[in-house]
């Protein structure tokens, strides 16, 4: 029964079930196999702060969504072509987004009396009608899996568990994908446990071959591979690209990289994933809490390691007091802020961008850092990279700014030749003849670096004001005022290495949209759509945000409106208004989600008809 | 920390020839008169040269207060840093550089107030640095505010009815917090403060030095009890290593356990003699011991000890991790940048 | 907290007539099924009615973790605040109302990890709060990283290659800060559990008590070897005040001192009685004894003590603080702002 | 042999010595003299980090400055008509403010070998004619008391102590002042040490005595009352009066006042001065550290205590994990940072206003809250007072500001009627039929304070995003965006019930100079100048920083040009750019100092010029 097969430009879909149902894992593994298929990928895991909320509840959803596509994509998707929906409270929490016509495919068997209580529906939504404007696919995957099973006479629990792998079996059936890659990662998840191995691969094939045995779906879909640069590529999530970033900027700088750090969502896989490449001489200590972090951090960097420490807001804001020191003592390393939802413990498993205020001005006193921020999953691999070379060369502590989206969002990454990459020079002081501890390069006003340990360098330093040169405590006032300025010019001079802004369409026009961080993508297609329709629309995005690039001032002044959209309440659009006196559009959204592009575009058009 | 491996160049451990004018630094030294400060930086001055460790090879760490100016006034590497943060910072120091000599230099208030977490952990890690705790019963540097070693009922700026606080007793807690070497001197004692200060840096593994320093301007005479010539020798027993326990004017008192109780005895009546009393054991494996050396303090009945409570081996923080660095090398082999950069499921585009 | 005097209304205490669901807060639990939380919740529950304490006088606070979503369940005032605080939060909360039931729930990252410092302050501050330590020697909120009590060589999320930091003994720890009531329980024995939480009740000053709590998703099974049926009769010994130390399965073994070592007897070989053990004294003044039954934990030859290690009174932060107040008031008499802002030298200008 | 007698207006003088020397004591006695006197007064007390610094080194100078008046003066002064310097190294330290032919007192005694190197001078500058630009006054100070001091037969050590008080009764004789407070002020600190009191006497008179006696001083001089408003006055330094006002909140509010503290130089003496007070139902809890200062105020503000936490810059970095809590679980409470010289340790004994930006943006995530800040010492308990009505009248943690500068400077305070200030009206929630947590005021927008204990009351709170009304974990998108508002709405509201802003000159014109904090003085002093020399100069003084006046942004468009001083590299003048985008121009000052107003002054010209 050979089924027609209709081609698609890219299809979002979202998986949503309990948090112990698996979702993440049948999501990341569809997520896979699209890009080793060759499409490009965007994809959003969304899950409760519980480890295991209460069965069937609400709040206990987790999601994994994925866009794949033939052409080059920049988001997870909006709206979703289909709907996989384990249980009655997947179904509620995820069908608002279904497009019409989308496909739901609903696991019947957990459409029962309890469940449909705790997602509190007084009928059963599969029988009553309520989602007629879909292609509702009710299928009794429990019973399914059961039977697909049985030969293996596992206990009930066992079986339950495996129905996530007919479910992906279904939606591989459903795109037409291979299944070898999800084969090899059954066999190697479950290796030390031979009956899981058969029980999930007889769950995935049993899902493919309901599809292809049952009348079930009329049709099946593919999407073609995306034409994308040639090359070697990864499926790579935003923090594992942060840690490759700081093996690579270890290794190429020569130094030993220790990781000072204290678990917190959603940075902790930073950790997780450093801390098993102790062979790149990569040192991790889980410290007591944020503000030992930071501060071992510190003495790695004091001693001549290349000094990293990530966390979330609330480390940050433990971190403060200590990053005044590391500005003032003028030591490299890279803080590394995973930003989440706010304020206070917030929401931990959401994403958000309110902390950008924070790592201009959370500590006491004048203590100006740079500030750098990645736009995807994949940029956090070049960005940290440059935040480690800044930090060296400039001799200073860099903030370095992702955010729950794209730390936990996977993309195909083109992996570079490390030869390319920039290098990352070090000039340990060893002269005692020219050494000062606070003597300042011409160009860079970089102090040196002196590590204990050299001969004749002994010296001595601290976070009271330090007199200019010697590095000996002052309370000169002319001394104070000339430390301050040469500290806040030591950052502000970067600007003058930075590239050239890119413009992403006209370099004037009506609107310009200015994004940083993670909003890029969201941006980049609602852009590319109002310049597709016609519009004078262009866009920059800025991953400098301290100091800002040179030739901001004069791109933002030929545009009769700037528009800065930010998971915030407005933020960085006040930095430019205080420093380009330009009226900025402020447009926030502080939702613990990511922007749609429709919402930027419907912004747009508001800008675009108000004139 | 016991490694003399660090000493570079051709000439052998015993050509350093440093003396105590190597470790003063060019900057004048800022605390009070009288202040026992001064004591506690003469007697790691004076140590350090017999250690036959290059002076490079030295970094002193402190947190805030008076005692944390210390590393300004050594002329090695050193890093005045926040306040209660110095064994944080010292083992980023450590575990970047386990070559290196690293001391930590704080005061009652910094190491047990603001600092206490980092404290413990430290003791806790076992990384092999030497911290110094100039114990004053006071904060000094903001100006006589009572502090967790402060004793109940003391009348400072901020307690002007009396202090209400039960103290920290030092010893104890870092027994409690799993403490590898513990030692107290005196700024008044030097030549006992320098054997200790030896001994501290001798000691693989963190070693806790709690320091009586006088602070004759807001907390004059806390300790005079015990330095003072005249109330000192019925009040301190000094403990060594092998040794029964004896003070007194006249050496005449000692004590013995009783059960898990110290108590004192007279050499004098007949009754006891120094064979009968306790040896003091600062290598007994069994913490319990060093425990009840430190609760000691907390008896007006008995005398105070001073010397090592307790020198024990374990492993250090920073070897394990090297350990595992190494074994990852080993097993993993030569570490290969774009190998890992192109690890996983990868695919080529053409 | 033993302050009964708290209850209001005509009706004497005995009238509150409470049960475990007047403490069910109308949340669902959000603990992962199998979780050791519930049982301790559960427990507590069960508990609080007995105490004749009208529901609104509690308040539970909390850190962050998942035994920390502990006040959300509760039909009491609670709050649920940032990661290590609690302490501090629950001691502005008493100082405040001295006549509240404050409650501390925490985890071993909570407690001594981030919060260790305010742990060991408030032990020797010694306000009259409970603090229940859900150790289950791991971090499970963030999703398996090794904590502060987790055994060497552990392999967790953030030690692939085996923890190498030495961990704590929690008990020892809060010996050695001074605490002056120390138990620990557990989540698979929850009759022993509601009377150690009720002994913590009626102590007043601080109360710690150690729950050996099983995180069934990333720790599974770490107390296994306490709480399982057939290995716990020979691991576990019930400390009973003025009884002595038996265990085993037919409890055919006790513990003696030897010195200050506990040593493990038969009971059944004729050469020892019940009457030779070492009798269980919690009021013991002599903070030693506690040391020594903490210590048991880290020798694998022994077994490990569960109840009430130690049970002394001393003054309360609050209390003191109060009475300075109530001295203050009773000296200086009704207090006069004006009079007050018009202290000192003044001048009229006309 | 009577003198004549000079009337002056107004006298700066500056007392200098070693930190051991006892200059801020007899300092302060002058300035309580004076201020007995009728003159209007400002004092700028300066002095080392040390405890004692090393005798006779220039770090270990320490110096108190005092301007008295014959009406109403704004700072301390600038350049002194006379200083007192004790030794050479407070000669070096201080000469370059004294005024052209200003009188300068030198103990001579001092100005010996060690002490001249100690202070790098190579020869005597006594005996040199260096000073010839001044009325250099040598005196054997040393000598002279122990002269007077004979009889007493005292060691020279004791005897050495007592010439500070030689050296004022020279200067109560140069200045006409009567000696009975310092007679009693005498008697009263060294009661308990009766030779002393019989020392100092004697030296005091000694001094005064020596002036009656030698040919020394020509003149005498005196400065008459000042007309200040009919009331009852006394001397105030802005940390009293910070402890004073806290106190009279917790007064007028019925609680009792809460202090979580941490020592810190500035703040330390708003703990001490509040410990003593414990019969105003005061408790001060002296926490193990500034996080715990902070948590234990949120317990205490929690459990319905009006709580107080004070410290300085690197203590708020501490404290901004938990602020954030704060101000998500909506608790009224007051946080004052006395701000000092940063970044990190940075200056602990000088003064700067560099926390502003701190106090708005030093923690994660969106969290807004009131910033409001002090003037001049006696404004910081009405000041403070306001803190407080505003966290209990909105439910919110309140950032009060002042610095070192105001902190320990003093001035006369007309002393309030207690009726008079305003009611700080408290009403707990007690009913449970219209009782949930996060349920808002419709005016205030702030939530019910519901204090444990209450019966039928029980609830939770936390750090987590909250659901409208009541109060439940929830991560409902659109819930934590309105919630997000509305905790910035609540803030922002407050700006209706400010006073409209208070205009000094024209309200348009030229220059329009506005200033926050402890700048207020010398840009009072500035602008008066400048008006009397008939420039179109005005000025405005922002009390309320968060929220900003709401009359604010029109009054700025008034003026041609903005100016805005601050002691720091420009943070105030940005959030007018931002909010008002007018090209407000920055005028910073980083040296640890306060502004002068002649800086000020020609500050405000260059602008008249360049237009
Ligand atoms: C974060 C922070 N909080 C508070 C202070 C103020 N401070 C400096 S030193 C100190 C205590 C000093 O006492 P101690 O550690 O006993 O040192 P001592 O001066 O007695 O040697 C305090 C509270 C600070 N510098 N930083
Ligand atoms: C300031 C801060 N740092 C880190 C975290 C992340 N975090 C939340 S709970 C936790 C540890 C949980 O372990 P534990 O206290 O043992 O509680 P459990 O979950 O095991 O009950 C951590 C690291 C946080 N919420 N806040
Ligand atoms: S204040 Fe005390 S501790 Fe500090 S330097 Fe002076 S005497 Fe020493
Ligand atoms: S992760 Fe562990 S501790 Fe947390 S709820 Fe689940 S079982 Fe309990
Ligand atoms: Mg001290
Ligand atoms: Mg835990």
């Amino acid at each position: 029964m050979s089924k027609p097969v209709e081609s698609l430009p890219e299809v979002t879909i979202r998986f949503a079930g309990d948090s112990g149902d698996g979702m993440q894992l049948v999501g990341g593994e569809l997520a896979n196999t699209s890009a080793l298929s060759g499409n490009d990928i965007g994809v959003f895991p969304d899950y409760p702060a519980e480890i295991r909320a209460p069965m069937g509840t609400l709040p206990g959803v987790s999601g994994y969504q994925l866009h794949f596509s033939s052409f080059d994509i920049h988001t997870p998707g909006e709206q979703y072509d289909a709907l996989i929906a384990m249980n009655p409270a997947a179904l509620k929490m995820n069908i608002e987004n279904l497009k019409a016509n989308g496909i739901l495919i609903a696991n019947s068997d957990a459409f029962k009396d309890r469940n449909l209580q705790l997602a509190h529906y007084d009928e059963n939504p599969l029988e009553n009608g309520s989602l007629d404007k879909y292609q509702l696919f009710s299928v009794n995957m429990t019973e399914l899996t059961s039977k697909a099973l049985e030969e293996l006479s596992l206990s009930s629990k066992v079986v339950d568990r495996c129905k996530n792998f007919f479910a992906l079996g279904m939606v591989f059936w459903l795109y037409n994908r291979t299944m070898d890659h999800a084969v090899g990662l059954i066999k190697a998840k479950f290796s030390k446990r031979p009956e899981l191995v058969d029980a999930n691969l007889l769950a995935l094939k049993g899902g493919y071959s309901y599809c292809e045995m049952t009348e079930q779906f009329a049709t099946s879909y593919e999407v073609k591979p995306a034409k994308l640069p040639p090359g070697k590529y990864r499926n790579l999530t935003g923090n594992t690209a942060v840690a490759l970033g700081a093996i690579a900027a270890g290794q190429k700088s020569g130094l030993p990289l220790f990781l000072g750090s204290y678990p917190i969502t959603p940075a902790s896989d930073i950790l997780h994933e450093l801390s098993k490449y102790k062979h790149f001489d990569v040192r991790t200590f889980q410290a007591e809490d944020e503000i030992a972090a930071m501060c071992s951090t510190i003495g790695a960097a004091y001693s001549g390691a290349l000094a990293f420490t990530t966390t979330s807001g609330p480390g940050v804001a433990l971190k403060g007091e200590a990053i005044g020191l590391a500005i003032t003592t003028e030591l490299p390393m890279v803080v590394c802020n995973v930003q989440r939802g706010g304020p206070s413990t917030g929401l931990p498993t959401k994403t958000e961008q309110a902390d950008l205020m924070q790592a201009f001005y959370g500590r006491n006193g004048e203590a100006p850092m740079p500030i750098i921020a990645a736009s995807r999953p994949s940029d956090c691999f070049e960005t940290i990279y440059e935040a480690f070379r800044l930090a060296i060369k400039y001799m200073t502590p860099v903030m370095f700014l992702s955010d729950g989206y794209i730390a936990n969002g996977a993309e195909p990454w083109m992996v570079p030749k490390v030869d390319n990459l920039a290098e990352i020079p070090v000039a340990f002081a060893k002269d005692p003849e020219s050494y000062a501890p606070f003597l300042r390069d011409e160009k860079t006003l970089a102090r040196p670096w002196a590590v204990p340990g050299t001969p004749g360098l002994e010296h001595r330093i601290g976070g009271l004001e330090k007199q200019a040169d010697t590095g000996n405590v002052s309370s000169d006032p002319r001394n104070h005022e000339y430390m301050t300025r040469m500290r806040a010019e030591k950052v502000a001079n970067i600007a003058n290495e930075l590239p050239a802004t890119k413009i992403d369409g006209a370099d004037s026009g009506d609107v310009l949209v200015v994004g940083w961080g993670s909003t890029a993508g969201a941006i980049e297609t609602a852009v590319e759509h109002q310049q597709a329709r016609g519009k004078s629309v262009s866009r920059i995005h800025i991953r400098y945000l301290n100091p800002l690039p040179n030739d901001l001032g004069k791109i933002l002044g030929n545009f009769k409106h700037v528009l800065v959209p930010e998971m915030n309440s407005g933020q960085f659009v006040n930095l430019l208004r205080a420093k380009y006196l330009v009226p900025a559009i402020a447009f926030g959204k502080v939702q613990g989600l990511p922007f749609y592009s429709s919402e930027l575009e419907a912004k747009i058009d508001e800008i675009l008809e108000s004139k | 920390m016991s490694t003399q491996a660090t000493v570079t160049g051709s000439n052998g451990p015993t050509e350093l020839k440093l003396s105590k004018r190597d470790f003063e630094s060019d900057q004048e030294v800022r605390w009070c008169p009288g202040c026992g400060d001064y004591s506690i930086l003469a007697q790691v001055q004076r140590t350090l040269p017999k250690l036959n460790n290059p002076k490079e090879n030295y970094v002193f760490v402190s947190g805030i207060g008076c005692s944390s100016r210390f590393p300004y006034y050594m002329d090695t590497y050193g890093f005045h840093t926040i306040h209660g943060r110095a064994p944080a910072i010292a083992t980023g120091v450590k575990i970047t550089n386990p070559e290196l000599s690293v001391w930590v230099a704080t005061g009652d208030g910094d190491a047990l107030s603001i600092g206490g977490n980092h404290f413990i952990h430290l003791l806790r890690k076992n990384l092999d640095i030497n911290l110094i705790l100039f114990n004053n019963r006071i904060y000094g540097l903001t100006k006589g505010q009572y502090s967790p070693t402060s004793e109940v009922g003391k009348v400072t700026k901020s307690t002007p009815f009396g202090s209400i606080d039960h103290p920290f007793n030092p010893v104890s807690m870092a027994v409690g917090a799993g403490a590898t070497f513990i030692a107290r001197a005196m700024d008044r004692d030097p030549a006992h403060l320098q054997t200790v200060i030896q001994k501290a840096h001798d000691h693989k593994g963190t070693s806790f030095v709690e320091v009586f320093q006088n602070c004759n301007i807001f907390n004059d005479g806390a300790w005079a009890k015990y330095t003072d010539k005249q109330s000192k020798p019925d009040n301190v027993v000094y403990l060594e290593h092998g040794k029964p326990l004896v003070f007194g004017p006249n050496r005449e008192k000692g004590i013995r356990l009783d059960g898990f109780k110290p108590v004192v005895v007279s050499l004098t009546n007949g009754t006891y003699s120094e064979d009968d009393l306790l040896i003091h054991d600062e290598a007994q494996p069994n913490s319990t011991y060093a425990y009840i050396m430190s609760h000691m303090m907390d008896d007006p009945e008995l005398p105070v000890p001073v010397g090592v409570f307790r020198s024990v081996e374990k492993v250090c923080y920073e070897d394990a991790l090297m350990g595992q660095v190494e074994a990852a090398k080993k097993r993993f082999g030569k570490p290969d940048l774009q190998a890992l950069l192109e690890s996983g499921d990868t695919w080529e585009v053409k």
